[in-house]
């Protein structure tokens, strides 16, 4: 009986000494280490034990107590971040750098970073074609088969969407350009716009490799390119 | 300061509401018998000499009041009003006797306590209209009571376990961050139109630059002087140039840098120009030596 | 076995639900609504009877959820407080004037300057009021629809939440005091005593212009009051 007593005794403290630690810990401004938690239980409370517990007992829970170095502090569950953020949209233009950009990846698609220099006639930035990707329009198809393998980008069906097109196909070719008074009738005879493909991979152009993205802008690929 | 309508209020007041606040007053005085009133610290408020240099310590008469009334050591409902009043009217008296200012909220009080005492003194008459001392009182012990409570109550409040000292919040609250997601905007017409500004900017096109014949003010000058010789009559300046150029894509050049010259040789002696009317014929002669015609 | 399922289903979703209404409440210092809260929630969980579960759920723990006034909020449990206990971080105490003058709020509300002074038997300063708006447990509901319309004044969900008052009725001797009558603002107490009352604005009174703050003091109000 005096062992029973005992080990009911034992477990009131346990659970007042976790009690505190979870108070201590909700209430400081600053991760505390069990050090710092310390002074507020009992003498013989082993502060690491009771941190591992609640660490147990929050487990799973809609906040955590995480680890930060040798200090700890409860934060929300990392899956229920989103509780954290609030997303404001704004209606922002195009620039008319991106959108040059954008209507030359368009036609002239599957096209490198070079290509869409050589017909803008100016270099492009890193963040235009950043910008482009972050509106959803643009994506990277591949690499292109020649020296410096340099990315290919291409539009994607959001882009479409976005402009009313069934098709790539729709959009308007040389003749259609000059019938709506988009381009001069005096353009050199040999112009052409080019037929825009966004089908599977051509022959010239090789997968992406999963982890590739940050490797596009490479300052090799721009001399290659 | 303290307002007077506020001090009289009690006695202005209807003689059927001041039954029933007596009433009241009375049946509460059963329900919180045993409350016990708080004792004044004793010290320095119990001597009465410290107690009127204290008089700007009081929020006002009745919080002075209520502190005579607590020295009185009874149950609020029990408080003989008579002595009340008598304490406080001697206490102002007191001061008073001391050339001490007493505010006139003070007085007032006094004043109204002056008569409660002589309602409670008298014995009320039938046929009396005004209200009787002891409605007078209960009202009093009523204001008095219920200041008390308050401030017991303020005091209760501030025991509870208060946010920041004995209770606390998130020490480290989680700040919401506002994501801002851009909603792009672009048309089709405006894309067809950047890329065929491009397109047209970038386009190798063959440019050949016309030429044209320019007379140069000197030509023109050297010119002018040939064709006008000696000549002493007035002669259009198209005639002369008719002679002289053959098409017509020329003759603009030239007649606007002969123009140009023949004022240039008019300022310089050499020439009169005249002009009847405005784009008539020009017409130019030779100036005469004599310095005749202008 | 479908029925198996659907249970299942349903106490994922509970638990999921649970767990956001814990990590919201967690992640804000301040008091938060089942309506503030229902927005990271599935369209059909039900706030209310959520709150009610976790505030079970963490009874007798070291935090606790509790309610201030219609909003909800953690907080560490009153019993540490002895050994959670600061120092006051005011750094100036309210006066017994201010002291006097929110209790009066409290449990007179809605009052007017005016019935607060007669409680206190004295004029009340501005800079008494100010300061009480100014610690937010104070503030201005409407105006009484009596001749000068005066301001009437009531506490704030702040002020529950710095006492740790769920509802107004939780006023320390709240009960005591009605039974005695003495929460009749004015001479005479009516037929029925009246409760401090923070709803909504009562008939007696009317909304405040929106740009009424400043009036208020006007000397007029103060000749009528």
């Amino acid at each position: 009986m005096t062992r029973a007593r005992d080990d009911t005794e034992r477990d009131d403290n346990l659970e007042r000494n976790l009690r505190i630690v979870e108070a201590v810990l909700f209430a400081s401004a600053e991760p505390l280490s069990a050090a710092e938690i310390a002074p507020y239980l009992d003498p013989q409370a082993q502060p690491d034990a009771l941190l591992a517990q609640l660490q147990r007992r929050y487990a799973g829970r809609g906040v955590n107590l995480v680890r930060r170095g040798s200090r700890w502090a409860f934060r929300t569950a990392e899956d229920l971040s989103f509780i954290l953020k609030r997303e404001s949209l704004e209606a922002r233009p195009l620039s008319r750098a991106a959108l040059e950009t954008l209507s030359i990846i368009a036609y002239h698609q599957p096209a490198t970073r070079a290509e869409i220099e050589e017909v803008r006639g100016v270099s492009t930035g890193k963040g235009t074609l950043d910008i482009l990707m972050e509106t959803g329009w643009v994506r990277m198809r591949g690499r292109r088969r020649t020296p410096g393998r340099p990315v290919t980008y291409g539009t994607t069906e959001a882009f479409l969407d976005h402009f009313g097109l069934e098709a790539l196909a729709d959009l308007p070719g040389l003749e259609d350009l000059k019938g709506a008074g988009l381009l001069s009738a005096r353009l050199p005879p040999g112009m052409q716009v080019p037929l825009p493909f966004d089908g599977p991979l051509r022959e010239d152009e090789e997968p992406l490799d999963p982890d590739d993205p940050g490797l596009e802008e490479s300052p090799e690929e721009d001399r290659n390119a | 300061m303290l307002r007077d309508q506020q001090l009289s209020a009690p006695a202005t007041q209807s003689l059927t509401d001041r039954v029933r606040a007596a009433n009241v007053a009375r049946m509460n005085s059963a329900h919180s018998s045993n409350d016990r009133i708080d004792t004044a610290p004793d010290g320095a408020l119990a001597n009465a000499d410290v107690l009127y240099v204290e008089l700007g310590a009081y929020e006002g008469p009745l919080d002075l009041l209520l502190e005579l009334a607590r020295r009185q050591k009874v149950d609020m409902s029990r408080i003989s009003v008579l002595a009340l009043a008598e304490q406080y009217l001697g206490f102002i008296d007191t001061v008073r006797d001391k050339r001490i200012e007493v505010a006139a909220d003070y007085l007032v009080m006094a004043a109204w306590l002056v008569y409660l005492k002589s309602r409670l003194m008298v014995p009320q008459t039938t046929n009396d209209d005004e209200p009787s001392g002891e409605m007078l009182a209960a009202v009093l012990q009523f204001r008095l009571k219920r200041l008390e409570a308050m401030r017991k109550a303020a005091t209760r409040l501030l025991d509870r376990p208060q946010r920041g000292r004995d209770v606390f919040a998130r020490g480290a609250p989680e700040p919401i961050a506002i994501v801002r997601r851009a909603l792009w905007e672009a048309d089709l017409f405006g894309l067809l139109k950047a890329y065929a500004s491009q397109r047209e900017r970038t386009a190798p096109a063959d440019y050949q630059p016309i030429h044209r014949t320019v007379w140069s003010l000197q030509e023109a000058r050297a010119i002018l002087q040939t064709l006008i010789g000696d000549t002493a009559e007035w002669v259009p300046l198209e005639v002369y140039l008719g002679r002289h150029v053959g098409s017509a894509a020329e003759r603009v050049t030239a007649l606007a840098s002969t123009f140009a010259s023949s004022l240039e040789l008019v300022r310089q002696g050499q020439l009169d120009v005249q002009q009847s009317l405005p784009f008539g014929p020009l017409l130019l002669r030779r100036k005469a030596r004599d310095g005749g015609a202008s």
